[in-house]
């Protein structure tokens, strides 16, 4: 896509991702993998709607629920979906697993601790800064992660320095099952912004349209030199926590209207055919191409060879060392 | 107290803590989950119901600042117990455990005390390097905090409820393959009274006596090594194993007494290899039994590699059955029978 | 002090805090203490402002930088002295020394980490609603102080808790060597509070008068259920940051004209000969007498006995553990 | 770079940094009071000005922040030097340093260089259990960190170039003795070349031979050290002393061969006793050596208590050159002459 991606071309990347978490999560039914797989679902219209304005050359820093953002910074698929399988031709050969991806060839990377993507971002800002590039950094967190120290130091240094930075928050209502309106006091994570002097919006994260123009507009800001922005994006985590979290402390009938009202696939799918832009025909097929698609990339995936078992022993250091 | 014939040990330690609330109201609970939802591994289920939000509070994800909000708490008279949820996490409040929990007491002249029980998960489950540490060997290191880590439900009960009546700080790790493992289901300590008990810190126990190599370890290494110890039976080598129990204090006397017997050690740990227990404890036992005593001794523990994801690298790096058993082998070998 | 203190009372008592620290100083001088001794010489108003407003049940958790404070909250001198002098006789018995100060009678603490004073100050808070007192937490720092992580997470739990916290901000204008106002973002210090709906406000801490009263404002706040507030104090490091800092990095103009115009003991001495409220006799009688009531208290604390080595290892535990 | 005659380490350090910011143009160095003022104890001196605010930053104090901030540099190919005044703040920031620093290259399956270097203050000044600390034990326990804690001028900056080159993470040590002490004052390593220069990390020096007890420490304790073992060379007895210089990569070889030779072994640790340095160097000793090759062993550390204020109590916790004296005289009696 390197003209301004279309709602039809945003549409059809939303539902390739759908479709690519579908085929993480079916290793954790097959047993393939272990550990707290954190899936994005519900999420899409946050990363589909980065698209066109990230540039290669920017940065991205994400979380524990990055493999969107991935996708979203143009991480090519099958050496993540083979780190998220743990397998020798994964971006990091199977050692990172799936909280903890880096591609340096297309500026990502994620942790797996809450609040700690910000200041990596803030550095990358820095560094932009250093270089005079017109590079940006996009710091991404959830809601919880705002409760951080982290959140508040990044935001400042960024603001003193100006650096070409996006805070980007995808407040999701929940961490884990805390309520984010239960924990974060004053008038919101967006209006934080203010402390610092810094640009500052909430929008709805589930209207890719709406998503992508204020991202947009908050990059634009921060690469002009005017200091950081925060950009807060209202969305839904529609499965557990993690795969197999029982999602007990949210009640069934809110679950159910979130899906059924905060789609941000079925939003554009709806707007796509208002707008006559697209046919149910159109639709089905890139659904049923984008399952094919993904359904082929996990096949190639679960046929790829698991580490050699001496790698566990390298890239402690440069160099082996007693 | 009495618990479902099928229980875990998640809900093990929520009972525990339900009879730490109800004895002693100065008692309280911290941490991100440990309320509305019962706790990400459960291990707080009904207390909220029970005692409600304020003495059992869901957090906002600011460990530094709720494990400093327990300081003040305890300088007020409060007995928090502040779950970290993974033993990882405390790179985010280190600070506030090492230079005020564990510091306050002495940096008072003992006016103050800090009777603090951080629980935390650690161990390995397939979470890769962020979230599969022990870290009881750093936070050994730190003079001020007692660092325990059971092996057995049993334990896990009486433990708990000393670490929380302790009045010293006391970290506490609670391995992450043990919460969903039914009680009955373990092969020691799977009889657990309803009512209260405690396990003192600091007192090491022999659970499996044997003549040729004393096994000193902890936690579900306690578990691997008994298996290792029946294999090894069936080759001739006796192997005493020895749970350690707690890290501080360490009871380094019942190692030794062991060693003095079967004139080798073998240390079993699931944390880092270098600069933690296992060459502390190797260490002490050197001290106390000098070149005579001690004929031979063997670590195992993580080769100082951060822990991979994939499951093939994990089980090469953390102790396992067979290394267990290869290492007394060798240990046999070398230190001669 | 039981009725409210009035001026004279006040500077009386700045003019002792100010007795006080230059037998501090004297210390560092005569070689007898060792270390980074941190004076608030300059910062009286602030302390002296306090009393009044802060009752015994309240708890103050301070800086490295408290001895004022520890005076405002009723630590009794000699004990105090001690400690800073690390004798036996000293609050912890010479273990502590001058940046670790502790009197529970008195409900006062302090840490020598930057910004760590703040969750323990909540602590208290929590503890005061626990316990349905009317209880005041009073959490201290610096300026530099509100850069840190642990700002931010103990305004907002303060908040979302409505905990009866007064986070008090000393801003002297630097952190060691660092201008402030190169260091935080955004519209200053008590700005921030909005980001939390938390009362803010700043006030001249050279005035002590106008400085008791916003105390009084922010305790009633605090006290009153609706939340924490935020008290941002202007005034000024008169010394170096610790004493033997060169404070190589301010002009000595600034300097001087700082203390020319900044000086808390000097406004009210002003203003209580304008109102006609003392004369000159009276406030030269106050300052001999505090140098003299000063000069015999380090006289004693210098007679007294160094700690018995023994101590060096006990206290570690409540009982000593292998 | 020329010093002046006098010239102290701190600045020693600050000219070794300004070589390296020199040389390698994507060098910077980042921390609160290293800029304008030339650093707390003036080990930045003169860079602010030469480099300007951009390669030579003042921070806020948000250690967490600018220490997650080298990781983002570092990924974006650039090499920080971050000062983090006293290592006893590394608590606020552990989280960045030992999950991302010491990881990054490991989960990244070795995509990922972290060339950063931690610059810290250690050590015993007077300043109490805060500020004291050195916590080498902790941080080599963390796989992914290099730690490095030098005793002499040489060494300051032949180690200091060495880390900063290096490609992986450093934890650098600096003691606050030394800072203000001048090279030439130093017992050993006075002789300082103007030119660049560097020390390889991981090996250890043998700083003064002998042949009756080996005495394995590092940083301040060397100088220490030394003068004990002048002392005791009085009263006939022959002490080596071993530098470490670094505490990882741990040159246990040279302690090993030294050991070898003598039979016994003193480690003089200026950290805390149980679960870090001291305990490690005897256990891998006795490892190499086995019963018969190490003939006694003894420690001398902190004993497992914060740092007291009084110079009193100060004075007994830190091994003093009378203690170590004294320890190696019991050594020789007790693991016999
Ligand atoms: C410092 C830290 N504390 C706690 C955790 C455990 N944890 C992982 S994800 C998570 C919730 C994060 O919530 P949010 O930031 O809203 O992101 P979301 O999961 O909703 O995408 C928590 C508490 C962690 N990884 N790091
Ligand atoms: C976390 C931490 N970082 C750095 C320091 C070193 N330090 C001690 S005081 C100080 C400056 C504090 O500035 P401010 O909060 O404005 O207080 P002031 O000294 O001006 O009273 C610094 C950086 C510390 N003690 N703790
Ligand atoms: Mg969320
Ligand atoms: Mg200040």
């Amino acid at each position: 896509m390197t003209s301004a991606p279309t709602l039809l071309d945003r549409h059809r990347l939303m539902t390739r991702m759908r479709a690519f978490e579908a085929v993480c999560a079916a290793g954790v039914a097959s047993g393939d993998l272990r550990g707290e797989l954190h899936l994005a679902t519900g999420q899409e219209g946050i990363a589909a709607g980065m698209v066109g304005v990230l540039r290669p050359g920017d940065w991205m820093v994400s979380t524990h629920r990055s493999h969107l953002h991935a996708i979203a910074k143009g991480v090519p698929l099958f050496p993540l979906l083979a780190e998220i399988y743990e397998r020798a031709a994964g971006l990091a050969g199977g050692k990172g697993g799936h909280v903890h991806l880096f591609d340096m060839e297309h500026r990502f990377s994620t942790t797996g601790i809450v609040g700690s993507s910000l200041p990596v971002a803030l550095g990358h800002a820095y560094a932009a800064r250093l270089e005079g590039s017109s590079d940006l950094a996009v710091g991404i967190t959830g809601d919880g992660g705002t409760n951080t120290g982290q959140f508040h130091e990044t935001l400042n240094m960024a603001a003193i320095w100006r650096l070409p930075l996006v805070v980007l928050v995808e407040n999701n209502d929940y961490a884990i099952s805390v309520p984010a309106d239960e924990v974060i006091a004053g008038p919101g994570i967006a209006a934080r912004a203010a402390a610092y002097g810094a640009w500052g919006r909430r929008v709805d994260g589930t209207d890719v349209e709406a998503f992508n123009a204020a991202f947009a507009e908050a990059a634009d800001h921060a690469r002009s030199g005017a200091g950081p922005a925060l950009l807060e994006a209202s969305c839904h985590r529609f499965r557990g926590h993690y795969e197999g979290d029982l999602d007990h402390y949210r009640a069934k009938r809110a679950r159910d209207e979130m899906v059924a009202s905060g789609d941000p696939i079925a939003k554009a799918l709806d707007r796509l055919i208002e707008r006559g832009e697209a046919d149910r025909q159109i639709l089905d097929a890139i659904e049923s191409e984008a399952a094919e698609e993904m359904t082929d990339l996990l096949a190639a995936v679960r046929a790829a060879p698991a580490p050699d078992v001496a790698r566990a022993f390298d890239d402690v250091f440069a160099a082996p060392v007693r | 107290m009495s618990l479902r014939a099928n229980a875990n040990v998640s809900e093990l330690i929520a009972a525990t803590m339900e009879l730490e609330l109800a004895r002693d109201p100065r008692t309280l609970l911290l941490g991100e989950d440990v309320g509305y939802s019962g706790g990400t591994f459960g291990a707080s289920r009904r207390l909220f119901r029970e005692y409600g939000e304020w003495r059992v509070r869901d957090t906002p994800i600011s460990e530094m600042g709720f494990t400093g909000m327990a300081v003040g708490l305890a300088l007020s008279g409060w007995r928090p117990i502040v779950e970290l949820m993974f033993v990882d996490f405390i790179g985010v409040c280190l600070e506030q455990v090492y230079n005020a929990i564990a510091k306050n007491r002495y940096m008072s002249g003992g006016m103050v005390g800090m009777p603090i029980t951080i629980r935390a998960a650690g161990g390995c489950i397939g979470v890769a390097a962020q979230h599969s540490q022990t870290l009881w060997g750093m936070l050994a290191h730190l003079p001020g905090l007692k660092v325990v880590a059971p092996s057995n439900p049993y334990d896990y009960k009486g433990l708990l409820a000393a670490s929380i009546e302790d009045d010293d700080p006391v970290v506490f790790i609670e391995h992450k393959d043990a919460y969903l493992r039914p009680i009955r289901a373990f092969p020691l300590g799977a009889e657990v009274p309803d009512e209260r008990y405690t396990v003192a810190l600091g007192q090491a126990a022999i659970v499996r006596p044997g003549s040729d190599i004393t096994v000193a370890t902890l936690s579900t290494m306690v578990v691997r090594s008994l298996a290792a110890a029946d294999t090894l039976a069936g080759e001739g080598l006796d192997v005493e194993v020895v749970d350690l129990r707690t890290v501080v204090p360490l009871d380094h006397d019942t190692v030794v007494g062991s060693v003095a017997r079967t004139g080798r050690l073998l240390v079993v740990d699931e944390d880092y290899h270098s600069f933690g227990l296992s060459g502390e404890l190797l260490a002490r036992t050197f001290e106390a039994l000098g070149p005579g005593g001690l004929r031979g001794a063997r670590r195992l523990a993580v080769p100082d590699v951060p822990i991979p994801a994939a499951k093939s690298l994990e089980d090469v790096v953390i102790p396992s059955v067979a290394a267990i058993a290869a290492a007394c082998r060798s240990l046999a070998l070398d230190a001669g029978r």
